[in-house]
Order: structure tokens, then C-alpha cells, then sequence
């Protein structure tokens, strides 16, 4: 679709209106959580037995990992919206996600191998999900390169939106592949990630840091969305023209021209 | 239908005059694995256990050196233009253009693997299940390759974002080859090359889809 | 209501509007000159006509029906000639037309002839990057011989050819219309052709 | 001399339009080297050994991946024309292109060839050596492909021919590099490195040189 | 004996011979219209005054002295444009300009006013492929409004320009003619311009 499409229907003032009047409550949200979340992690919760007190970078560890393929199929979905039913809004929203995804990743692989130094004593071991959580990683940089490789932004954001859809179909398929070739040649790791059982004392703080992240998530999206938004009405009112400006005169003369 | 075929066999008369493409591509195949002998210090015994799993990634890494030609020359002449203005739907275009870089670049490796194989002291029973892998693993790679080649279209740095959005992706086909491999060398059942099967049909199946849509995109 | 027609036409390049409510009408037998400054929108109009841009408002449609849908049928009945020759430098001249004659399944015996009318016959066997400007212009011409379309979409045609070469194409277009097809193009000079519809653009002065 | 810089600066302007496609080049070498565990296993000792081969092999991989764009681009689009209509020999126009090819290639890798050795769990002692070797063997990979891209220009055969004798010549840079990484690791002496010098030196002095008669050749 | 010439000149391209025996001969101020059918050699006698192709035969002299013996001299006094813009696509207008600005040592100030001149200021900073055929060559003009030259070679310069950039080119010529430079340019339209020289070429029937 030609790239003026993207101003001429980027109008969604309804989403405009919800995501001011949601966002304070977001931001309420996300700071209380992450406060209480951050004391029962660091002080209100045992040390582990066998981890001892490094136990407590689970409580980031975990969470961005979820948010981070939370956030993947947030973006998969929108695009697949934006290519089907041409919605800019889709494409607004999966632009605005990849990169606090893509943060999240980041965060779960840092968070994940300092965890990993003291219980591998290795920074990176070719863990299964250590792995498609790289992997995850690449899908999400891709993406946010391929929507700015091009002069003409429409263009990167229809090419980063089929690769997302694509990169979701096989998001699974690159987990099943990478497990089994992690069976396949056996892990040198004894640790198995998300032991049969986690203690209740340690899945409060988990759950509420869980939901803080997520909510988070909206906030920064709904954030950047908007800011997009702003920026894509402002550009469209720059090239405005009044019509009778732009009716080509049409001379339509027989004989010879 | 017709215009499928003239499609590719335009392609390929235009790699062999060019002739560089489908070489270097070989080329790159055996040098690259050449290397390893020198880098392992050359043990048989490991290298060999070594040997089809080098070789699967280095014809996945030499696969995508002529990519990103694949539809640029055509954008840029105006070529581009004319094929989409064809009765033939985009989705055949993108499965011509696919077809013939398999055959400019997967067919060659599967001639060059054996000499591969010979270099890296591959065992007697490596050659079938590595031959085998590599047929079922490298369409995959012409299929996604085209995507990805019409992904980026008219950007900067072609060759390099190809390979670095299409290689994430193409992990579980190189996985499954390798474990075709142990497979064949009797570690394994053979699955691995049913479940690959399955993975090229999907692709088969998809991708063409993805490509011309891509292209369509390309339009602006 | 004429057989090829655009009505409240509006084209955007990049994020740039290009032309607003612009509409153009032809009928079979009929040429249409599309006259305008550079970036008037001239080519991006036979882009649109073509079906290789989307109009950002609008419709396009043949004997009625909007070209978009049916694009199929659409691309079958059109040619399409735009600043770039689409010729390719390491195929011999003869093996470039062949090739778009098997693609667009054009009977094999055409090409010969449609060499020889262009005047590209003693080069059949040179290889299209030897090709001087205006030969290359003419191999670019020679696709619309393969086969009678009934739409040719024309982007100045006739840049870099000669004097004989103008006429060839004036010939070529009378060919066309007397067959009652339609044919549109875009040219800075003024050519003789008998009774022409001009469409002036000016572009939207941004 | 100004018009030499001005066209290096070009050059990265193109190749680096914004600061993502660096780090695109950056991550290019992460996933291609990232490859090779999923097909020979995870295991770090095996890994580790094979470290400096799979650095070398994403070298070249680099080198030539943007290496036929290097003088097409400028040929077909007539940049070439107006770049040699000026008072710049051409002699430093090819060192000036081959300059900018391994601002685009080589220094990346350098950049990367850490973060790599990391995940491939390279021992500490091996990335000393990794990253000499890199530093001495890329350098020449672009002059030498460089004068390579200037070959195929024209494509006239007697282009295509030369430029296989170019890229075998890829060989002895390469595995001079590996030797090095062994030397390195205390398996050999440290002369590959002395060699590897010499020959950056020689095809500075040398290839650019060829490399303007080359694009003088293609003026026909 | 003028000051730019050639005579006997002999151009082969490939193995086909394109002219032989062919003369000319320009004076400080002159301008020198290359006319001829396609694949006459216009563009290669271009080439070859500009030292881009060796004549097979014949030697072309600057102030007596042939081209051949300083050729450094020779292209820095020289500013050529093709059939083809050399306009980068991924680089903006204005980069564009401002890197063979500072490519060929002209003075930075030198952009912005040429971008004015050719009617491309507005289009300052949208990159290159967005530019219409009509944009670009008006690009390519600007690039010979960066520093006086002494011998202008321009292979039809005025294709794809509109009515205006056809008078601005004419102005160009005035001007640089003024200055005591050379034009020689070839074009299949009869550009209005005061007493030029016409070289006629026929090429060679082969
Ligand atoms: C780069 C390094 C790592 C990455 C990318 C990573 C990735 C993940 C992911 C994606 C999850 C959530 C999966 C799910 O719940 O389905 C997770 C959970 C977890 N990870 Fe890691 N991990 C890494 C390193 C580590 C290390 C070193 C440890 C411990 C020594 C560890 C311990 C855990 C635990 C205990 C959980 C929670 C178990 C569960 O909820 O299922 N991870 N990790
Ligand atoms: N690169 C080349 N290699 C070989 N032959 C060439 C090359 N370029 C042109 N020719 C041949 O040389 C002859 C003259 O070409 P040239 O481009 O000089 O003609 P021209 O007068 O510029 O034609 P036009 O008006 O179409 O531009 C043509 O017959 C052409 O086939
Ligand atoms: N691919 C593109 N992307 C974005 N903008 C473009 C593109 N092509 C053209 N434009 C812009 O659209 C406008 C119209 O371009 P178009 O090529 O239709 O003009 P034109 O009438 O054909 O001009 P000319 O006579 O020079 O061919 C121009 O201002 C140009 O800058
Ligand atoms: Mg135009
Ligand atoms: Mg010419």
C-alpha cells in the first residue's frame, strides 16, 4: 500500500483518549509493584538452599524472560493485523513493542548468565532455553533492523511485519528444535532450569515482580505508541493541501496537440 | 505455467554467463571447510565426528553469498517492474526465483560435499546421511533466502541484514540435519530427516506466500 | 462512462503527496499524452494505471470494473514501458525478447520480426550491455510487439531515440489505436500524433 | 588527497546509513558464528577448538558477501565514470574502496570476534592470537577481494577466469590465520604471524595497482 | 588549429568498428552539437574526449598537445555526464552533490546554490531513489555548476528534462561559453541555441 495510507488513516483517537486516561493508573501501577515486588524479593524471601542469595536474580530473571515472549507474540499478532487488515494502528503497536521486547530479552540473558556464573560457573553455556532465548534475541534485533534499513519507513514497517508473522510461526519450532538438539547432545549442565518445585515463600515476591514487568510493558508500549501517533498526525498535517490546489487541469483538446 | 519456467532458466543462463556466483559459492564452500583440519589440528578421529556438522553450516553460510542479488539486479534494471505486470501470480515468481538458486547454489554444494567429506576425513558412512541432510536442508535455505532477499528490497547493506534475519530462522533445519547425521552414523532413529521432510513441504508451502507479499511491498 | 477510466485519483510517493482528485478517461481507439513538469506525478500515474501503485483515493476501472478487482486480468490485457529499459546487460538482445516472449507466452515466432521492426536485427546477437541508449530504448520497444495488448502504458517512449526512431513509435501507436487499443504516455516533446488527448499535470506545489 | 577521504567517508555513509546498520554488521558475525554449535554440538572443549576456524570462516564469509557490490554498484548506476574523471589516481580509488570494505567488514569482526569467543567458550589464552590473526588476515581478504570485484566488472570471461585464481588465494591468508591461532595456543611457532604481515604489506603495495588496471579494462 | 581537436579519429567498441577517420575541432567559447541516428557514436566520441576510451586511431590534442600525454591534466579540466545520473539512491540530494563536491576539491559553499539553480532545493534532503527521471538529471546537471571547467562533454544532457530545465541548460551553456569553456554535447532534439558547430555522425553501416 502506498505510504501516505499511514497518515491518511493513523487517526485513532479513540486509542488516543484510552491510553490517556489508562496511563497514570499504569504508572501507579507499575511503580507500587515494583516496589513491593523489589522488598519481598531482596529482603522479605528466604536465600535458597542450595543457590544461597543469588537465588534473587530469579525474581528478574524469571519475569523478563516471560514478558520478553509475552511481548513476541504481541508483536507476531499485531503485525499479522497490520498485514491483514491494513490498520495502522497494528502497525503502530508492533513498532512500539519490539524494542521493550527485545529489552526484556536482553535482560533475561544478562540476568540469566550472571546467574549462570555461579551455578555453570559460566557465562554462557549452550543451555536449551538458554539458546532459543538467544535465538529469540536475534528474531527481535532482525525485526528492529529490517524497520530501519529503509529510506522509506512504510516500507520497513511491511517487511518487519512479515518477518515477525514468519519468526512467530517458528517460534515454536526453533523451542522443540532446540530442545531436542540439547537432548540430543547431552547438556554438560546438572542444574535443570525451573526446578519440580519453587517454595511458595519464593513465588509471592515471583509473581508480584511478574506483574509489575507486565505492567510495565503496557505502560512503556502505550507510551511509545502515542508518541508515534502524535508525530505521524503532525507530519500529515504538514502535507495537508487544500484540494483545489491539487485538481490537475484537464484540457482535453482534439486535433493535433 | 510456461512463464515459470522461462523464468528460471533466464536465472540460470544469467548466473553461468555471469558464471562468479554458483563458483564462489562452491569456492567458499571448500575453503571454508578446508579451514577447520588446520584449526582442530587434524586428529581424525574427532575431526571426522566433526566433519558433517562443519560442512552442513559452512553450505548454509556459502548458500547465502549470491542472495542478495537474487531480486536486486531485477529491481534495479526495471526487470522487477515487468515480471510483476505478468498473468504469472508473484507467489510462482518468488518459487521460480527460490528454484533457481537452489539450483545455482544447493545442487553445486551437493556435487562439492563429497570433496568436503574427503578433505575433512569424513568416515565411509558419513557421505549418504551428509548428502542426504544437505538435499532435505538446503531448498529451506533457498526458500527462506528469497524472503528474506525480497524482505530487503531497496535497503542498504543487503547481504549482510539477509543472512542475519534469515539464519535465526534457519537453526531448527540445521539442528535436524545434524541430527540426521548422528542418525545415519547409528546414534539416533532417523526421524530427524521425516521431520525435516515435513519442514520442507512447510516451507515449500509457505514461504512463497510471505516472498510475494514482500514484494508487493516493494512496490511503494 | 468510458471503457478505461480514473475518477477522484489521488497518488502519494513515499509520504509525499504527489496529485489529489485527478481524473482521466479513455475510450478504445483512443491516446492519451500525459504532459506535465518533472515530478508533476507523470510516471507515478502510469504506475497507478498499471496497477504497481495503489492509489491513496480513488478508483481506476476497465469497461467498469475497478482494476483492483481482477488484477490478473488486468496485468494479461496491459504493457508497461517505464524509464528503465529492464534489459539485461549479459543476455544477447535477441535472447533478452525471447525470454519476455516465453514469460508472457508470446508465439516464439514474433520476436524475429519485432527485431527486424525496430531495427535491432543486424545486433540480435550483441550483448545488452552493448547496447547504445537509444538501441536500448528501441529493445524496450520491441516487448510491445510480441503480443497485441489492449492497454499500452507508455513512460516517455520515446526518450533517446532518433528522428526515425519517433517515427517508428508514432507508427507503433497508430497500429495500436486502429486495433482499438488504448494507449497512454508520457513525453516532454511535443510529437506528432493525430488527435491526442492531453492530460497536464502540475504536481502538488508542496 | 582530500577526494580519497571524501570517498571512504562515501562509502561508509552508504554501507552505515545509521548507526543500526553497524551494529547489524556487528550481530551479522554473532549469528553466523552462532551457527555452528547447533550443528557439532554443544560441547565447550569441542567448541573451543574450533573457535579460531569458525572466526576465520565468518571472515571470509563477510569479506565476500559485499564484495561484488563493491565496483557494481558505482559501474552500473555511472558513478565509476565521473569517480575515474577526476585528479584522484585510480590507484587510490581502489585502495580508498578496499579501505572503506574493510572499515565495513574486517573492524566488526574484531569488534564481534570477542563477544564470539566468548559463547564459543574460547580459552583465555586464545584470544590474543584470534584477534591478531584477524587483524593481520582481513586486511588482505578485502584488498584481495577488491581487486576480485574489479575483475568481474566487465564480465568478460577473462574476468571470471582471473577471479578464480583470486579467491583460491583466500587459502594461504586463511590458514596461515588458523596456523596462527595454534601458534598462539603454543602448538607451533609464531612466524605464520611474520608471513601473514608480510603479505598484508605485499598486497597493499601490490593490488591496488592491479586493481586500477582492472577498472581501466572494464572502461571498454 | 584550435584549441581542443582531434583528428583521424578511428572508435571501436568490442570488435565492431563505430567510426573511422573522423574529425573535429573546438575554440575557447564554442559549443559543438553532436548529432547522428542511434548507435551512431555520439556517446563514444564523448568517451573518448573525455579519455574514458582510447581512439584506435587518431590522436585528440588540448592546446596542441595531446590528451594522452597528461591525462591527470586532462580530467581535471573536464566535467562529463553520461547517459547515466551516477545519483546514489540511499544518499540524500544534497549528500549526493556534496560528496563529488568534495570529491573534485570544490568549495563546500558551492552545494546549496547549485541544488537552487537546478530547481532541486525543496528536494534537499530526500534520498536519491526518490527522485524522478526529470529530478535526477537536473542532479546531474548541478554537478557541473560546482567549480568552472574548461570543457564540458555531455551526453544528451536535456533527456527527461521538462520546457524549464531545457532553458535552464541553455542558460548553463551561455554562461559557461561566456567563461571561454568548451560544450560539446550530444542530443536528438534541436536544442535553440546560438551558433553551435554540428557534427554530424552517421556511424558505420556494418
Ligand atoms: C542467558 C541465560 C538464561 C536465559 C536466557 C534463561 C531463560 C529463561 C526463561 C525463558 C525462563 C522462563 C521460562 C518459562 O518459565 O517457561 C527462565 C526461567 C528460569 N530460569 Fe533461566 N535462563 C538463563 C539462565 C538461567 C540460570 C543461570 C539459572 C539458574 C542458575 C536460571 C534459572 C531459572 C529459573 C529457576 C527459572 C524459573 C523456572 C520456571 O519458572 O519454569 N536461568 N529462564
Ligand atoms: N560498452 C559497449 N561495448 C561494445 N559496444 C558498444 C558499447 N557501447 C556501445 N556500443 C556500440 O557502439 C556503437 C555506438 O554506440 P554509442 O553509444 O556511441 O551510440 P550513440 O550515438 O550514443 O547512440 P544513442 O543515440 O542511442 O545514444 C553502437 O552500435 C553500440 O552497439
Ligand atoms: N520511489 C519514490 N519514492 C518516493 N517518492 C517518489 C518516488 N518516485 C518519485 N517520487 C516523487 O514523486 C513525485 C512524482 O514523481 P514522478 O516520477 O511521477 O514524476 P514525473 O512526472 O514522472 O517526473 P519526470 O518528468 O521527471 O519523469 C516526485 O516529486 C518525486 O520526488
Ligand atoms: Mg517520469
Ligand atoms: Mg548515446
Amino acid at each position: 500500500m502506498s505510504g501516505s495510507a499511514f497518515h491518511r488513516f493513523a487517526n485513532p483517537r479513540r486509542f488516543l483518549r484510552l491510553a490517556d486516561a489508562t496511563m497514570p493508573w499504569l504508572a501507579g501501577l507499575t511503580v507500587l509493584g515494583f516496589a513491593v515486588g523489589l522488598y519481598l524479593a531482596l529482603w522479605a524471601s528466604p536465600p535458597d538452599y542450595q543457590q544461597g542469595e543469588t537465588v534473587r536474580i530469579m525474581y528478574v530473571h524469571v519475569p523478563a524472560a516471560w514478558i520478553a515472549m509475552f511481548a513476541y507474540c504481541w508483536v507476531g499478532a499485531a503485525s499479522a493485523a497490520s498485514l491483514i487488515w491494513r490498520h495502522p494502528l497494528a502497525d503502530v503497536a508492533a513498532e512500539a513493542a519490539a524494542p521493550v521486547g527485545a529489552a526484556f530479552t536482553l535482560l533475561a540473558l544478562v540476568s540469566g548468565s550472571l546467574w549462570g556464573r555461579p551455578m555453570w560457573g559460566a557465562y554462557w553455556v549452550w543451555d536449551a532455553r538458554l539458546t532459543s532465548f538467544l535465538l529469540l534475541f536475534f528474531l527481535y534485533l532482525g525485526h528492529w533492523a529490517l524497520l530501519n534499513a529503509f529510506d522509506d519507513p512504510q516500507r520497513g514497517r511491511r517487511s518487519a511485519a512479515i518477518l515477525a508473522v514468519v519468526g512467530l510461526i517458528n517460534v515454536p519450532i526453533i523451542k522443540f528444535s532446540v530442545d531436542w538438539w540439547n537432548t540430543l547432545h547431552q547438556p554438560e549442565s546438572v542444574f535443570k532450569m525451573g526446578g519440580p518445585s519453587i517454595d511458595p515463600s519464593m513465588l509471592r515476591p515471583l509473581f508480584v515482580m511478574a506483574l509489575s514487568c507486565q505492567v510495565y510493558f503496557f505502560l512503556v508500549t502505550f507510551m511509545r505508541m502515542k508518541a508515534m501517533l502524535l508525530e505521524a498526525r503532525r507530519q500529515n498535517a504538514l502535507y495537508r493541501v487544500p484540494r483545489a490546489q491539487a485538481v490537475a487541469r484537464r484540457t482535453a483538446e482534439s486535433g493535433r496537440a | 505455467m510456461s512463464g515459470f519456467f522461462a523464468l528460471v532458466r533466464r536465472d540460470l543462463r544469467l548466473g553461468l554467463r555471469q558464471g562468479v556466483d554458483a563458483l564462489v559459492v562452491v569456492l567458499f564452500f571448500l575453503v571454508a571447510g578446508a579451514l577447520f583440519p588446520f584449526a582442530i589440528g587434524p586428529e581424525p578421529e574427532r575431526l571426522s565426528h566433526l566433519a558433517g556438522g562443519i560442512a552442513l553450516t559452512v553450505a548454509a553460510l556459502a548458500a547465502l553469498l549470491s542472495l542478495d542479488r537474487l531480486y536486486q539486479t531485477d529491481y534495479e534494471d526495471g526487470s522487477l517492474d515487468q515480471l510483476a505486470l505478468s498473468p504469472l501470480p508473484l507467489e510462482l515468481l518468488a518459487l521460480a526465483k527460490a528454484l533457481a538458486h537452489w539450483l545455482l547454489t544447493g545442487l553445486p554444494l551437493l556435487i562439492a560435499a563429497p570433496i568436503l567429506g574427503l578433505i575433512l576425513r569424513l568416515p565411509e558412512a558419513g557421505y549418504g546421511p551428509l548428502l542426504l541432510s544437505l538435499a532435505l536442508s538446503t531448498p529451506i535455505l533457498s526458500l527462506l533466502g528469497g524472503l528474506g532477499a525480497a524482505l530487503v528490497l531497496g535497503a542498504r547493506r543487503g547481504g549482510v541484514l539477509i543472512t542475519f534475519l534469515i539464519l535465526p530462522l534457519y537453526v531448527p533445519v540445521l539442528v535436524l540435519g545434524a541430527a540426521g547425521l548422528d542418525a545415519g552414523l547409528g546414534v539416533g532413529g532417523t526421524d530427524p530427516w521425516l521431520v525435516l521432510g515435513g519442514l520442507d513441504i512447510a516451507a515449500l508451502a509457505l514461504t512463497p506466500w510471505a516472498t510475494a507479499a514482500a514484494l508487493r511491498g516493494a512496490q511503494v | 462512462m468510458s471503457l478505461f477510466q480514473g475518477n477522484g485519483l489521488a497518488c502519494w510517493r513515499g509520504e509525499i503527496p504527489v496529485f489529489e482528485d485527478l481524473d482521466f478517461a479513455a475510450d478504445a481507439g483512443e491516446a492519451l499524452w500525459l504532459a506535465g513538469p518533472n515530478g508533476s506525478g507523470k510516471s507515478s500515474l502510469l504506475r497507478l494505471m498499471a496497477g504497481l501503485l495503489e492509489p491513496v483515493d480513488g478508483v481506476i476501472a476497465w469497461g467498469g470494473a475497478p482494476i483492483a478487482a481482477d488484477r490478473e486480468a488486468h496485468r494479461a490485457r496491459l504493457r508497461y514501458l517505464g524509464h528503465l529499459d529492464a534489459v539485461k546487460p549479459h543476455l544477447s538482445v535477441a535472447e533478452n525478447l525471447r525470454f519476455w516472449a516465453e514469460y508472457w507466452d508470446a508465439p516464439h515466432n514474433t520476436v524475429a520480426p519485432a527485431l527486424e521492426r525496430v531495427g535491432l536485427a543486424r545486433l540480435r546477437e550483441a550483448a545488452g550491455r552493448r547496447l547504445s541508449a537509444g538501441q536500448r530504448r528501441r529493445l524496450a520497444l520491441a516487448r510491445l510487439l510480441l503480443a497485441p495488448a489492449a492497454l499500452w502504458l507508455l513512460d516517455e517512449p520515446t526518450a533517446a531515440l532518433d528522428s526515425d526512431g519517433i517515427a517508428l513509435f508514432s507508427e507503433l501507436v497508430a497500429e495500436c489505436r486502429a486495433r482499438g487499443g488504448i494507449v497512454v504516455f508520457s513525453s516532454h516533446e511535443v510529437l506528432a500524433l493525430p488527435d491526442v488527448r492531453r492530460l497536464a499535470l502540475e504536481g502538488i506545489a508542496a
